[in-house]
């Protein structure tokens, strides 16, 4: 026999991820803070090979040289989804005011991240606020991504008030912790009609694979790239762990059991 | 010609009277660059800066996107 | 500025994993049991990327159709490393045996895994004649990769007596349970001089990725892949996984800390 | 001609008398096959099978690769 | 030296758990639900210690002989701190409404556990509706204690509403799966006010303890022991667990440390 | 009816645990390392309502003054069972010596517990050594109660030889890490025909009860009542933690499931 | 004399025209019983119950304690 | 009368010729105390303790129970 001319059916390939209608091949998502430079932030942004970079707004620096190089050149619209995020907002208000400016900065384009802290020590989100701006966006047209507890029932809230992805914490944003309790995440995943993103808390490149292994859609980070040793190898590990998770999951694992199970046959053994 | 104070990003700034938003912006180098504009927490798109004249005490927010997460 | 002109510092390409002197690009190590027909073998395998594939030696069953295809020639040894395995032997007399007509059958090539069993119901190492059995294949000039506890004395010991490969197991052979005990483990890690590869008890690609990220070299598994819904898909899923574990222990992960971090800078918010 | 009998992987096997290692894996259409012999739990290389006379009683053992792990 | 008549310093007692101004020896609630019959309530009930006992209002069954015993003649009002629950209410309305009958069932008595939940799958307390209710029970009078989820800014909300005590699930009502996510208890310990009472979840002895270690006030049970295969033993072991926990709590635990520290000195080692 | 006339069934009492064909009431042993003094040494036990507890064998210190007070006069060998140790032995001859030394002694009493070490980092077993100091100790007469690794084979080789309790460690001596590995532990208590004594690793209370829920016949611990800031507190704490544990084992927990079931019955609802 | 309905727990129940909840708990062997009772989701107190009449298609709740967690 | 050396716990420790374990434990003050003793690695049981004299270079081991785990 000949193996080559028989190739063995070959795995359906992913169709990929889709958030408001539009598809992306890459289902981890990024964040451009705590980089050295522009130059590494985009260099982290390629190896990652995302297609979504989250951004934040902040009050122009008066005086400084208006000619120095932005982030918008590093990591230009026309070739990435950006994401512009309410980080350090803490409550609806100065939620929905910071994307309305930011979708006048973007042309319009809808898409945002929607995050309402709770405080500064836990970054935890306040799900009363989030709640209340989420409304707000929806009515007001924006197609709003949201950073939120890992409470199955204020999930479908957000979902039936016409978030276009519920995003629950892993674990406290920035703390390396992973995934504190797949359980609740199990439980929004089951329900869910809109794509669940883990977002905060991955710590390294197992968290990623845990995370798409359980069903997540995609997953978000900054600081477990951001803040690695050498984060352009980081980035690079994230895009392997995401793709290696989400094939896992479409793979569909053996069950664990407490019990062995030999990998030789017993027939014909040496004695 | 007098002139006037407005609040730019949180802090006093003076311009002349009779300025505009476009004025502005151009004094700060930023015409062409990719910001956002709101005065008094109401966005004011760019096609607008031109005709947009600044009062007194007018709170002006310019923005740009940096990075985050 | 262009940044497509000033490409940012990327990685040093890891060097691979050495064993007895020779270097290997994959760090994954698949068995052939359990696989539907020898072309589901060959496309898992060549899937995983693997260049090393462990077998088993076992009795011709006599007046079998003689030339019906063969294990080798689906994955040859011109193509990879053949590694012989003792699985089913309970003692160090028949495991030695084992690998010496496992030797014979492969032209005298010294590589060897050697595994002995301590009961038929947990498949776990039996240690004392681990030993035995190392100590004399060692001396009649095998190259042994050693199937054993995660015990960190007796790893040494094994090391001692001069195996190439110490390789712990992670749970109980094909239970899926992934690193029971990944402190044990790290005590393995910290100490050795020769590689130590996971074998037995991996379930999924994040089990994978967890191994490496501790410092492993290297992982075996057998029913990971073959036991999967799909096991081709698996296999590719398991090559990503060991690669992104290796990328992110060789970036340096992020400490965990509970204790938050913002992605997004304080300065200039608006309010 | 007397026959003997030799224990071939375990089981009872005749075989004429002053037949060699050779004849057996011939008789058995493994030679050229990728297979080891051990007689009495000795390794034969297959260069010294010819040689090998089988006696009765001996115990044989041919061996193959299978998928394991 | 005679050592009996030199004792060494005890330490001090435990204070105990005060809720709404009233002191409690036991750290322990328990529910009076899945029984086989009173008797066996009131056995489980005493051997667990407790002085807080949570009951379920529900509708009278219209013709059903009157004069059968009820639960209120097994656990007397007049020897224990009678808790009604909301179990089975979805909604604000609900939930205030049958907490309005159970105060006039208790003659006038305010302590209560509002629980509103999210879905019969889950049994996950609707978050928006429970702060509408907390709210309205407050300025109503009642002394709140409410059942709520592990989240550290909803808690903290709840309190400044004026609840007496928030009771974060462990994991979901019943399922005996223990603390999920004890990072995100310890959040809500750090900074409450009100004691706070594990609600939910606990399957077993260690599990109490281990809440008891964290630096709950209390634990809140009722699957745990009547499910058990002996319930009345059951019910003693989580009172020796509810109390080795919070001595364990108390005496200041060692530090973990993964490396050895021997017990018994160096010095004149016998060689 | 009047409940206080109708107890309902009592729960039958523990047997107590038999070790070489003594009965102890209590299922805790302690050491004696690391105490301020003998006083605080023997309020701890006292506290622990242990039986049996283990102590060192060092030279005596020439030339110190020979009246001072002694440890066995705080723990009278007429009032519990001395069991020594061979703490800080590295290879069977010193422990056999050792043991030997000891059991002059203590008027020629048998029992002993034997730790071979391997190094100092770890204080981990060296299974090797251990195997053989057991077998020449058993000879010997002595009843050999062995500290060893989590490994079900050697747990079993080491019965066969005739020890009358098997040790294994939960995690490295003094670490407080607890039970690093439930699985083994498992394996090991299923086969067992002797008692399993979880020796070395416990930090906290509950570490002591999920060792007696897995079906522990007992616990050993020094450092994590020594350690404490309230030394004597702990040793209470682990004595109901060690009672607790082994009731709710007793008592038959409720199975783990991740769904939820209501506590409150669902029929005549208000609404 | 005629007969009105309520709805009683849920279920429709017939009482005589101006009867009180007093009449109805003591109809339903109830009186002095550890019960509590609203009328169209309002908590009536027991000392009201002689005095409070009750109307056609009045919703009256009548509950007590029970096992729950 | 000459005097000799013996190792006693590891150290150099003189003694008078002809002396016994029994004189050496006494001389230590440790009569009566729960010690045991060996000489060259052999357990010697206090009651051949006064037969027992030691000699140069022999090595003695007198032990104790102290606080452990």
């Amino acid at each position: 026999m000949n193996l080559h001319d028989t190739p063995a059916a070959q795995p359906v390939a992913d169709p990929g991820l889709t958030i408001a209608g539009k598809t992306y091949a890459s289902r981890l998502l990024v964040g451009t803070g705590k980089y050295r430079d522009f130059e590494e932030t985009r260099a982290a942004v390629d190896a990652s090979g995302t297609e979504i970079v989250t951004v934040t707004i902040r009050r122009v620096n008066i005086g400084q040289h208006a000619n120095e190089p932005s982030l918008l050149d590093a990591v230009p619209p026309d070739r990435f989804t950006i994401l512009p995020n309410t980080g350090g907002c803490y409550n609806a208000k100065d939620a929905v005011y910071t994307l309305q400016l930011a979708r006048e900065l973007l042309d319009g384009h809808p898409l945002c991240k929607l995050e309402v802290l709770g405080d500064e020590k836990t970054l935890f989100p306040n799900m009363p606020e989030t709640l209340k701006a989420a409304e707000t966006l929806v009515k007001d047209g924006f197609q709003v991504m949201v950073y939120c507890s890992d409470d199955p029932i204020q999930a479908r809230i957000l979902e039936d008030i016409g978030c276009v992805a519920v995003m629950p914490l892993a674990s406290l944003i920035g703390s390396g912790m992973g995934i504190l309790n797949p359980w609740n995440l199990s439980l929004i995943i089951e329900q869910a009609r809109v794509p669940v993103i883990v977002d905060a808390g991955v710590g390294t490149a197992s968290d990623a694979a845990i995370a798409m292994e359980l069903g997540c859609d995609g997953v978000l980070m900054n600081t477990a790239i951001a803040g690695a040793r050498e984060p352009i190898r980081m980035a690079r590990a994230m895009r392997l762990a995401v793709e290696a998770g989400r094939e896992a999951f479409l793979a569909g694992r053996i069950p664990r059991r407490f019990a062995a199970s030999p990998s030789s046959p017993m027939a014909g053994r040496i004695a | 010609m007098t002139s006037l104070t407005i609040e730019l990003n949180g802090a006093a700034h003076s311009m002349r009277q009779g300025e505009t938003l476009h004025d502005l912006i151009d004094s700060l180098d930023l015409l062409g660059k990719r910001v956002a504009v709101a005065v008094n927490r109401e966005v004011v798109p760019s096609p607008r800066w031109p005709k947009h004249i600044l009062f007194p005490s007018d709170r002006v927010e310019v923005v740009v996107a940096i990075g985050g997460g």
